[in-house]
């Protein structure tokens, strides 16, 4: 079965280790916060400049100074630091967040990133999401293994206009988790009850398998 | 007072000199800590053509999006403009034009442009769309582009407090984008919540030094919220 | 405690990993908010063949000037380097090499280094030694040089105030080159005057978020003043 | 007769205009913030990262965390601001300072200015010297018109190495005030007592002489 959105947030949060710093993208990024395994503590960076991100506020805390890179009214965590846009993307650009988790549209064999532009409807623009390619030492790809109309999202090239080039190293869609190295995907893990085969079937880069393919755990 | 003070009495004064075709570097993100009285002086001033730098371009009759109606931007250097059916279809028609850049590049471009430095190397936008036509460059094997700095013949920034020397400082996420829009207009004009006397503000924790600000004027604030998200009390 | 938790137990602890030959950036602008225990530390390790990134380079016997007694620095890459005979000495017996930076440019170098910028152009010192060698280009009719970011192994900093996550405020003109030096480490070491909990520092008046922080160290100051100048009361 | 120390900071003082910010290098540039005349205010920023720097401290008030770019104890006016190097060059780098007085070595007709390094000597370094002839629009330049040796510091050429090329506009030294424009320069005020004949034997570049050169003032 394909993972549901909360299997895969869950699954995509065994990749943070106690002390991270994280830029969670909106969607099912954003649902990773809420799967934190139990003796971990990460802090989440916003890009309009906040350390520290906490939860939504309440009713009566709402404040319109104080929202996240999604322009969502938010709260800052006790030990948090504001700064400006400058030196929030220095932060990011120079590679002091350990791990970006973020959604696309296509990832390509090379590390390939497209998931901000769809030639023929109208583009609203990057945001902040080239900049957090282009940086960050870790980077994890959350999306679907396809899209709506059945065709592979992982390719031996992107045919979307790039977010960036040769910057990411792994991805984990509703069937599996890969790693990409050597101008392949390297699959590591199946969802619960997904075959190889219909892994195999749905992806359309250059896939290795090795013998042995676990089934993907929920917990550390 | 003396040649320090930079308070004017109103949002005439604090544009006055704004005319057609110029650039405005504006500060905010989302409709967070944007300008809003300046937005609403210019749109009562009327100029048009202007270049509008800013990291979004406000919402159907807010912020930003105020000046579209009288079609009075015809550029905008963003790095996302959604939110925003009237900008959407004059981009359609062909009346805007829009110059998307990475929002990281966008900081540091307006801060390059502050602080004279013409252009900087960056990683971020190469091999895509962005990188286009630009020079690249290799550093330590990693490829780069070269991008130039941004300057406005004005800025418009929005600050909490500030003294009459224009020393500010920023409340919470509404800092943003407004310390580099300030450093970098010709004229940079400032609105705040609260203008205080000098020394009320401690030296170290300044985040705009007055040196950077023009004119200074008290504003009036709505603060829209683009998105309420709450949890349960 | 948790995986934000930066304090160490020592200074000891504070350097570990610091070997020979290594590139070490120090915050500081003469004597004035250097991280005088990090200094006397790498003494106490007698490391050698340093490269070390400061402003300056102390004075006789006190500041970075103590790593020259054992000849612990190679290099030293700086932008006045004064005050200091056996700075003097070394340099002129070619024991040491010394690479002559603009203040600005060394402070913007740093940044960059901490940015992610791999590069930038500046008009500082075109046409002068500086200059030589480095590649010149003109944007709007007038000449500038490209000029490299820096990076260390280690930066060793002062701060005021820091919490435990490493958010750290710095007092009066004691700021200077740390926040720069903060961000341009491989491992950052901070060393402060007080510890306090998370929470106690007001999140928009940090000066250096504790994401740039690796390790953070109590420290006992000297504070000495290299030009005391006084009025009458 | 050769103007005074005093005379010279007097003199230069009269450049400055209500509400400058200005940067004063060490010797008889920081004398000038003495003579400011009256119904004129500036503010003096100091590169190590001080805006509004006020005087020497009294001896109780003496704070080792409070110094200026020379590394003297001193105070901060009411309403300064105080922030990083990155922060004070890019001020400075980016024209925001609007006066900047230095000394120097020799200035040439080409506005070039040698005022750090004298080869055979001790080279300590250029500090923030670089920075500010790049960057300010509006420099005066104060020295003695020629050296202990009794050679001219006003060349057709700079003899010693640069610190910045073509960026000095106005001279003043202990017998005129000068100001630099097409490769030459222009003789606008004498010294009082000290006459034309004698600014132009002291002359080693190229000097135009206007028929009318007015004495020097020293209040406006």
């Amino acid at each position: 079965m394909a993972l549901t959105r909360e299997q895969m947030a869950r699954r995509a949060a065994l990749e943070l280790r106690d002390g991270d710093y994280v830029n969670l993208g909106i969607g099912i990024p954003t649902l990773v916060a809420n799967y934190v395994p139990d003796g971990i503590r990460v802090m989440l960076q916003s890009e309009n400049g906040l350390l520290g991100m906490g939860p939504f506020p309440t009713e009566d805390a709402v404040d319109a100074d104080m929202i996240n890179a999604g322009k969502q009214t938010v709260t800052a965590i006790t030990g948090a630091a504001i700064f400006n846009s400058a030196e929030s993307f220095a932060m990011i650009r120079g590679g002091h967040v350990d791990v970006t988790i973020l959604g696309a549209f296509e990832v390509s064999v090379h590390g390939d990133i497209s998931s901000w532009m769809v030639p023929g409807k109208l583009v609203k623009g990057m945001g902040g999401a080239m900049d957090l390619v282009a940086a960050a030492r870790n980077i994890l790809v959350i999306m679907t293994h396809a899209d709506k109309s059945g065709a592979s999202k992982l390719l031996d090239a992107c045919t979307l206009p790039l977010t960036g080039a040769a910057c990411i190293r792994k991805v984990l869609t509703d069937l599996a988790y890969l790693e990409i190295a050597d101008g392949a995907f390297h699959l590591k893990e199946r969802a619960p009850g997904v075959s190889v085969e219909e892994i195999v079937a749905r992806t359309a880069g250059n896939l290795v398998v090795p013998s042995d393919v676990p089934e993907m755990r929920f917990a550390l | 007072m003396n040649g320090f003070d930079k308070v004017v009495g109103s949002y005439e004064e604090a544009l006055a000199g704004l005319s057609d075709g110029m650039t405005v570097i504006s500060g905010g993100f989302g409709l967070c800590g944007i300008p809003e009285g300046l937005i609403a002086q210019i749109r009562r001033m009327g100029v048009r053509e202007l270049t509008v730098v800013s990291n979004n371009c406000g919402v159907d009759g807010f912020g930003l999006g105020v000046l579209l109606e009288d079609r009075q931007i015809r550029k905008v250097i963003a790095s996302y403009v959604g939110e925003n059916k009237l900008f959407e279809q004059q981009l359609l028609n062909g009346d805007i034009e829009v110059e998307l850049t990475p929002q990281g590049t966008l900081a540091e471009k307006i801060r390059a442009g502050g602080a004279g430095i013409p252009a900087f190397f960056t990683a971020t936008g190469y091999g895509t769309p962005v990188g286009e036509g630009k020079e690249v460059r290799h550093f330590n094997g990693r490829p780069f582009i070269l991008e130039e700095a941004i300057t406005g013949d004005f800025a418009i920034v929005k600050a909490w407090k500030a003294d009459r020397y224009g020393n500010a400082i920023y409340r919470h996420t509404a800092q943003n984008f407004n310390p580099m829009a300030a450093t970098a207009g010709r004229i940079t004009v400032m609105e705040v919540e609260e203008i205080v006397e000098p020394g009320e503000l401690e030296p170290s924790q300044i985040h705009t030094p007055g040196i950077y600000v023009n004119r200074l004027v008290l504003g009036r604030f709505e603060k829209r919220i683009e998105q309420r998200t709450v949890r349960a009390g």
